[in-house]
């Protein structure tokens, strides 16, 4: 398991690369699934200029263990991977990077879908967005 | 019997307060020490940590706990 | 939508950062959800050496691109990219590439998902394994 | 009337063949094209592509078709 929190800008297709290139199960694994998400310029109808990604230092490195490790327990899942940006991001951005590889896509599929959702409700991130004209704190994820 | 008490996010803001030391007399509830930390009243949407963990409004908190309160997360 | 049939070895990381760099939407996707199929050394218990990936020239590009047109005709998809290797593979080497962006998570998800699903029932591949001591015809894909 | 048939992966090998040209009369169905390109049984598990798009068994072939004959896929 993998996890890293990230105060500057990543690029999660190389991160994929080299988490892969240190795995000793080449050959092992057929599936792998990721799930990248992005910060947009819009949001609820209106721009978004940037972002400021407050996080619990202490609890929520925990907390994305506990979850990576609840959801794949009992899978056949092969490795995890999850970066997740905190600090002030910018629309184009990566926020969160979810890759999971196993021997048969079913567990790859269901762990990463898992881990996202169950990251959106339970790891302490809190998204404050400044508009045009103001800030406003996200106050709900939109449903997965 | 000291207990750290942190707020997170919208709830920094209201409150105006990152982090408070506070001092009990003995172990109390949750309830009781957001009482002591804040005038606000304490929402029952409003999600608590113990030590970095998930425990609800109804915990007890210890001496040398690190409490925190936080509005629903919105990560990811 | 992006359909590609390699002849030689690609880097789907590679693949989805070309593809991204020419897209005009960049602030309006906040998802991608990404699927990559690797060979592997075992399949049912004996170790595979080396893989023919058959294809049906003319037949198969239409059908990726008839059943990636099916999956998210009605879905809020931004883009759709699929790459599949054909020819003679080896152990370690990817295979399938399905990359989706959309807005939020669910559309993405749940067609790069369904896309696997079709192409495995549907799309004119077929994949014959060199074992140790014999080839065989790959007859059936494991469930997803 | 001339048809193109096509044999692909398992039954290339079992036919010998993998692309014959043949003549017909009139349209006529896929398993006459079937019995007049080879001498092994049509299995319903095998599937059938006219003119690059899945038919099935029962279909009609006419003048200039291309029709192939292939077992269940294993892509991805």
């Amino acid at each position: 398991m993998i996890i890293s929190l990230r105060t500057k800008s990543f690029n999660p297709w190389n991160e994929i690369q080299n988490a892969q290139t240190s795995m000793d199960f080449a050959g092992a694994f057929g599936a792998t699934a990721v799930f990248v998400g992005t910060m947009r310029d819009f949001n609820e109808g209106d721009q978004v200029t940037e972002m400021d990604l407050e996080y619990y230092p202490g609890m929520t490195e925990k907390e994305l263990q506990r979850l990576c490790f609840e959801v794949t327990q009992d899978s056949p899942v092969l490795e995890v991977l999850v970066v997740h940006r905190v600090g002030k991001i910018y629309p184009g951005d990566d926020i969160v990077l979810v890759c999971v590889w196993s021997a048969h896509r079913a567990a790859a599929f269901d762990s990463c879908r898992s881990i996202m959702e169950i990251l959106k409700h339970r790891a302490p991130f809190w998204k404050k967005e400044r508009l045009i004209d103001r800030h406003r704190w996200v106050e709900k994820n939109t449903s997965g | 019997m000291t207990v750290t008490v942190k707020f997170f996010a919208s709830l920094r803001e209201q409150t105006g307060c990152d982090r408070v030391d506070i001092t009990i007399e003995q172990s109390c509830s949750v309830k009781a020490i957001w009482k002591m930390s804040t005038s606000l009243t304490l929402d029952p949407h409003i999600l608590v940590a113990i030590n970095h963990a998930y425990r609800d409004q109804e915990s007890d908190v210890c001496d040398g706990d690190e409490v925190a309160f936080f509005p629903p997360v919105t990560g990811g």
